[in-house]
């Protein structure tokens, strides 16, 4: 049996069928084809499947797609508004705090629920907003100061380097 | 990673969902955040017939004063227990446990009441509860219950719902006076606790008026540590006296073991984390 | 390996719990979560098992046979079965001492194995889950 | 910075390969063994074929059909032979989590779906798990066909140990264990294949980084010409095997696209398949002994250790304990070694190389061998490795590496420095005096930049790169190996840089075996430094190219050709670079019959093996309760040579301690007896998160080496090297008051403990 679900997603209202065990981060990558959400593990460890769901970072492998029914959905796919750079994504850049990238799109989403909750974030308050953020390349510490930047840029202090 | 399939049903009110629950009974699972029942069917451990999402049943998110306590709606999250100002107030124990969670989306989408039912031996969240003498409110087609959380967990992932029964708030009976602490070592994969304790003390006159210390992860289900209670109630907190009352506080229990953690191990470091939550709280350490 | 041992009192007299322990409908009402046990030949069984603890639970099928069988006194019993979650093997050496007529001593050893996605997901539950069966198991036998 | 491939990786435009879009892919799921020994009698897969969706079935029986079983590493080793590996194995299963069945159906769920449906009868077969019980000579077989479980042994021994030991003042001993860990790499391995009839072209897509090698592999499994196969590691890639061997789901995946064609067939691996059978690291146990002489100096080494390869033989399992064995030394200069180490077959998933495979196991047991020395002779461990660094070179080791200017005692000297020892051992003193336990650790380690698919021996390697440059003035670079991020804007630097154009002028791509012939792949720590010494070569041969028809154009001899700022110039007279460039390919007068056009593909053969190096430092303290280690800071001085990579060599580092942070203190691959993985998953297997990283200071040197034309080393995983013996020997000596000797990561806290409660039982 399949169940409607209508979500808006980066600013754009869809609607689909899915079955009812089908995962909102399947729904995502297979039936939206939005792949910056992605699947490493099977137990809400790692976080790459992370996406802001009605304001808040959610692990979209621990969420059904009909539980996320009438939801927004924010990937980093919807970040950039026009050609701006986010400067969430300009700190990474600007600090290498990439490895393969495979985990970064979900660790920007956390990253963003970070400066949600406090805009000014401490160095212990990032690293306890990383927690659920799995990354095998960097050693974090990049991601870290990256975060740090970003939020000391969107507050006007400048400072991307 | 792909459940068996099931179907799904999001009734709009408390009743509608005891219609469905009490029609499908064992072959229904209830989903509140589903961080506990989802890894499970992702694993298929967990393979219901059908899902019923408490999502729309309105007043389920609550989290608000009721009575002297607090009571905790099935749909409120850690997140929002760990800033809430009731909780705050009325049990701050609570907040501390709640806001070190598993993670921060976790701690968004996962709720209290969810955790309690999953009844995970090595859950947080029900030290703390058991610490403030929570009861568990739960609905059925047989009427309303409260159920003090200490017999609402019967075991390991083991809770005393029927079938046809919702869990749909977790109360505590009073505003927990004085402080707290909770202390634990971390599962290093998982974050659960290997072990972990909750201290409730409210001292008067220099001496522990009252006393409330509940340990998890140690045992198939968490645990009130009354001869440790009742060793320091009425007496000043103080380290070695502390430590004293702390040897000994799995004895008598089947002590869980696994790759992580002997059982050995486990009891002493429930010893160590008695002792540290109660030296916590009491400002002593 | 999981190992479980001990022993029970049992108050009733050893022919009663012989009975109990090799009849194949007093079996399958006292294995926990037995589902189906039929024999298939002398003292050989179809076995159907729910195995686990709350929300955490699979189903297993195989084969159950009795060994070693010394009327009213011992045997053992091997259970092979697996399911979608893996497999579960494992014997249970059962001996069973007189007390008095109202009274049984049952001494038992039990060692099991488990493999697949139980043992990979769910190393940690093993033991509560075997001491629970077998406290169940007892329960149960002396009903 | 190489903005482009990372910021795709950023904005998630990146396409992963299980983002790539395949329209009307057919979906795999494979069936794996739940026994770690088990003969396989029948396999049902009549229900599973009547599901919904579902398109075949296959079992080893039937795959046998489509292809030959997956070819047995070729590694030089006088006498290796062993069993034939399947894609699904047909009779017998010799680990736990290895295929034997496979779905394929129209969507995920539905192949998933199937698989639950599928009735296997097992016999199980008693397992062997341990390598050196299986290495004995009684011990139950791995495969009941094996004579033995040793699959090779491998033996180096010079100078003259025996003696040595003899003579020696001092000679410490110690049993030492390397678990397995799991590399784990948070993009699981992924395969998809398809075949298009119309060019007769099987295109595959892997996670593997060897695209020519598996290329080569599916040649012979599928009987095809290599022209006709196609493989793509797609440039956003998550660090997953080196894929020196094929995988039997690569085998797999790529035979069923044959056999279903024209649809795509693809699979990508959960993480409980992930960490059950994509392959594991390490695995190595023995017992090391170290000859001292009452100064310090190392008189001679001897290991005696077992590797556990798994139940099959795979290139980067054999790899790793040669690599152990010749560098057991480490970088120090030791008169006498006796080195001896048996790869051994049982039943587990088999080794597939981790982060410094090998390198990082030689390292451990050399560095604790010295800071056992140190302890033992009262030495300061400082001076103990000063004593026995190397000063003047080239030094030839005593395993017969030759080392060429491996600086370890002037990196020990920076990481003096860099970390404020002196200071730092005041402090630590300060606080062990009140009762802290706590301690430092320190490394001086050499890595070995060998290992690629190019030199699976420890002889020298290569790497392919071709350069084209358009009429246009377009540079293309196509490397031999696939790219990771950073990689790729260091080769357009050095295209960009030997032909004097700008850097917006070059694209660079690899990792397609249709865009360059030839290439030699892998992930280690020299394919980096290879891949850019082929693009010098050929960058190099297209400039004196381009010199030349400037020189012709101008009307002056070459040495009288300036090259400027995209032009040549000779006196007042000058041209264009694109003039240069498009004459290349239009003026029909060339000079000296120059054959006309500007592409050049280059092979880079490396004289010598690499050698990065470097020193580290850790500061771990332990709770004296719970026995938790706590890594307080980490230091670290790293030597890849000159740094090709710029900024990205220090983000690689960081990465490189992280991984050693996990392998110390939380990794393991954890079997019961029966060889059943019980870390299966991310809730019991521990990968170091962001608060398991201290505050980390990485500082570098670059010292060139001449067995590379640009002096680079290679070294993107050597960090790692040093940082697990330093970690290791750090906790080491704060528990070294309490007559601890050595401690095997990784340093649980439990075992800790009991050593605290059992030396506090004591009077």
């Amino acid at each position: 049996m399949k169940y409607p679900v209508t979500l808006t997603v980066n600013g754009r209202e869809l609607r689909r069928e899915v079955e009812a065990r089908v995962l909102l981060l399947d729904l995502l990558r297979d039936d939206l084809g939005i792949t910056s959400a992605r699947a490493g593990c099977e137990t809400s460890s790692c976080g790459a499947c992370t996406v802001i769901l009605d304001g808040r970072a959610v692990k979209s492998c621990t969420r059904l797609a009909v539980q996320a029914d009438g939801s927004s959905v924010l990937t980093v796919e919807g970040l950039r508004e026009g050609d701006a750079p986010d400067a969430l994504e300009d700190a990474l850049l600007a600090h290498a705090a990439v490895g393969c990238g495979f985990c970064v799109p979900g660790a920007v989403m956390a990253a963003r629920d970070i400066l949600r909750e406090s805009p000014e974030p401490s160095r212990d308050e990032i690293i306890r907003g990383l927690e659920g953020v799995l990354c095998r390349c960097t050693g974090y510490r990049r991601i870290v100061e990256a975060i740090a930047s970003a939020s000391r840029a969107l507050r006007g202090e400048g400072g991307s380097g | 990673m792909i459940p068996a399939p099931f179907e799904y049903r999001a009734p709009v009110s408390l009743a509608e969902a005891l219609v469905i629950l009490s029609k499908y009974g064992a072959e229904a699972r209830v989903i509140a955040g589903g961080h506990g029942l989802i890894p499970a069917l992702k694993m298929r451990f967990s393979t219901p017939a059908l899902v019923v999402d408490l999502r729309r049943i309105p007043g389920l998110g609550a989290i608000e004063a009721a009575g002297d306590g607090v009571r905790i709606g099935a749909l409120a999250t850690h997140a929002e227990a760990a800033q809430s100002g009731v909780i705050a107030a009325r049990a701050p124990l609570l907040a501390a446990v709640a806001a070190q969670v598993g993670d921060p989306q976790v701690r968004s989408w996962g709720t209290v009441v969810g955790s309690i039912c999953q009844a995970d031996p090595a859950g947080d969240i029900a030290a703390a509860l058991l610490a403030l003498e929570a009861s568990v409110e739960t609905a059925s087609p047989r009427g309303a219950r409260s159920i003090p959380l200490g017999d609402f967990i019967e075991g390991m992932f083991q809770v005393a719902l029927a079938p046809d029964e919702i869990a749909v708030a977790v109360t505590t009976p009073a505003p927990a006076r004085g402080t707290c602490a909770y202390s634990k070592t971390r599962q290093s994969a998982s974050g659960l606790a290997i072990a972990g304790v909750a201290a409730q003390l409210r001292m008067e006159e220099g001496r522990a008026a009252g006393i409330a210390v509940a340990v998890t992860g140690v045992a198939d289900k968490p645990f009130r540590a009354r001869a440790l209670e009742d060793a320091l109630r009425g007496r000043a907190i103080e380290p070695d006296l502390v430590a004293e009352a702390a040897r000994g506080i799995a004895e008598g229990r089947s002590v869980l073991s696994d790759m992580h953690a002997s059982a050995e191990y486990r009891a002493h470091l429930a010893e160590v984390h008695a002792r540290r939550a109660v030296l916590m709280a009491g400002g002593k350490a | 390996m999981l190992r479980v041992s001990g022993r029970k009192t049992i108050e009733k007299p050893p022919e009663e719990v012989w009975r109990m322990l090799t009849d194949p409908d007093s079996l399958r009402q006292t294995i926990p979560g037995c589902e189906e046990l039929v024999p298939t030949g002398p003292n050989r069984f179809r076995i159907a098992l729910r195995l686990g603890a709350g929300i955490v639970k699979g189903r297993f099928a195989g084969e159950a046979e009795l060994k070693d069988v010394e009327e009213l006194r011992k045997y053992t019993l091997e259970v092979r079965a697996k399911g979608t979650l893996g497999f579960i093997e494992g014997s249970t050496h059962v001996r069973l001492e007189r007390l008095d007529e109202r009274r049984t001593e049952v001494h038992y050893e039990s060692e099991g194995r488990l493999g697949g996605i139980v043992a990979s997901v769910g190393s940690r539950f093993f033991e509560e889950i075997a001491r629970t069966f077998t406290e169940e198991f007892f329960e149960r036998l002396a009903r | 910075m190489d903005r482009g491939t990372a910021a795709a990786l950023v904005t998630g435009a990146a396409r992963f390969l299980d983002d790539l879009p395949l329209r009307g892919a057919l979906h795999v799921k494979v069936l794996r063994s739940i026994h770690a020994h088990a003969r396989i009698l029948s396999i049902d897969a009549g229900p599973a074929l009547r599901r919904p969706g579902v398109v075949a079935v296959y079992t080893g029986a039937d795959l046998r059909v489509l292809c030959a079983p997956l070819p047995f590493p070729e590694l030089g080793v006088e006498d290796l032979a062993g069993p034939a590996r399947h894609a699904l194995e047909p009779d017998e299963a010799t680990f736990a989590g290895e295929p034997l069945a496979a779905v394929v159906a129209e969507g995920k769920r539905e192949a998933r779906d199937a698989l639950d449906a599928i009735d296997v009868a097992f016999e199980s077969l008693p397992p062997v798990t341990d390598p050196e019980t299986a290495a004995a000579s009684g011990s139950a077989r791995a495969r009941l066909s094996l004579a033995g479980n040793i699959a090779f042994r491998c033996h180096i021994e010079a100078g003259d140990p025996g003696s040595a030991f003899q003579k020696a003042d001092r000679v410490v001993r110690a049993g030492m264990r390397l678990p397995r860990t799991i590399p784990a790499p948070i993009e699981t391995r992924g395969v998809a294949a398809a075949y298009a009839p119309e060019d007769d072209t099987l295109t595959v897509w892997t996670t593997a980084s060897a695209p020519h090698a598996l290329r080569e592999a599916l040649s012979r499994i599928l009987r095809r010409k290599e022209g006709s196969i196609r493989v793509i590691a797609p440039p956003a890639r998550g660090g997953g095997p080196l894929g020196l061997s094929p995988s039997p789901e690569e085998a797999l995946v790529a035979a069923l696209a044959l056999a279903h064609a024209p649809r795509p067939v693809r699979w990508m691996e959960t993480r409980r398949e992930n960490l059950l059978a994509s392959g594991h690291a390490r695995g190595q146990c023995g017992e090391g002994e170290a000859a001292f002489r009452s100064d310090g100096r190392l008189l001679a080494v001897r290991w005696r250790g077992f590797a556990d390869l798994g139940a099959h033989l795979t290139v980067e399992g054999a790899l790793a304990p040669f690599a152990t064995a010749h560098l057991i030394c480490g970088a120090y200069n030791v008169p006498a070694v006796e080195v001896s180490i048996a790869g051994v077959y049982t039943n587990k998933v088999p080794l597939t190389g981790g982060v410094a495979a090998g390198r990082a196991e030689a390292a451990f047991f050399i560095e604790r061998l010295v800071d056992m020395g140190a302890a033992e002779l009262e030495l300061d461990p400082v001076e103990l490795r000063r004593v026995n660094l190397p000063r003047s070179f080239p030094h030839v080791a005593a395993t017969g590496l030759s080392f060429d200017s491996i600086e370890c005692a002037a990196a020990l000297d920076r990481l003096l420095e860099v970390a404020n020892h002196g200071r730092l051992r005041a402090e630590v003193e300060a606080r062990r005096t009140r009762g802290e336990l706590v301690g430092i650790g320190l490394a001086a380690y050499i890595d070995l930049a060998g290992a690629s698919a190019s030199s699976p021996s420890l002889a020298p390697g290569w790497e392919a790169a071709s350069v084209a440059v358009s009429a246009g003035a377009s540079v293309e670079v196509e490397a031999g190996a696939p790219l990771f991020p950073g990689e790729g804007d260091a080769l357009a630097r050095i295209a960009v840089k030997e032909l004097g154009v700008s850097t917006d002028r070059a694209t660079v791509r690899g990792g397609d075996t249709a865009r360059i012939p030839q290439g030699a792949g892998g992930t280690g720590s020299a394919p980096d430094a290879d891949g850019a010494g082929a693009v010098r070569i050929a960058a190099r041969k297209l400039a004196s190219k381009l010199r030349r028809i400037a020189a012709a154009f101008l009307r002056v001899p070459e040495e009288y050709v300036d090259r400027g700022a995209e032009s040549f110039s000779a006196g007042e007279r000058w041209v264009t670079i694109e003039e240069v460039c498009r004459r290349a390919y239009t003026d029909p007068e060339l000079p000296d019959g120059m054959e006309p056009g500007l592409v050049a593909t280059a092979l880079h053969a490396r004289q010598g093996a690499l050698f990065p190096f470097g020193a580290h430092l850790a500061v771990v303290s332990v709770d004296p309760e719970t026995g938790e280690p706590r890594l307080e800071r980490h230091v670290a001085v790293d030597d890849a040579g000159v740094a090709i990579h710029g900024p990205w060599m220090g983000a690689w580092a960081e990465g490189a301690i992280a991984r050693a942070i996990g392998e110390a203190l939380l990794e393991e691959a954890v079997h019961d007896e029966e060889g059943q993985l019980l870390s299966g998953t991310f809730l019991d297997y521990a990968l170091p998160r962001a608060r398991a990283i201290p505050p980390l200071v990485c500082s570098r040197m670059e010292t060139p080496t001449r067995f590379h034309p640009l002096g680079a080393r290679g070294g993107r995983e050597s960090p790692g090297v040093g940082a697990l013996p330093a970690i290791v020997n750090a906790a080491v000596d704060a528990l070294r008051s309490l007559g601890v000797r050595h401690l095997d990561p990784p340093l649980r806290p439990e075992r800790i403990w009991r050593i605290l409660r059992e030396q506090r039982g004591r009077p």
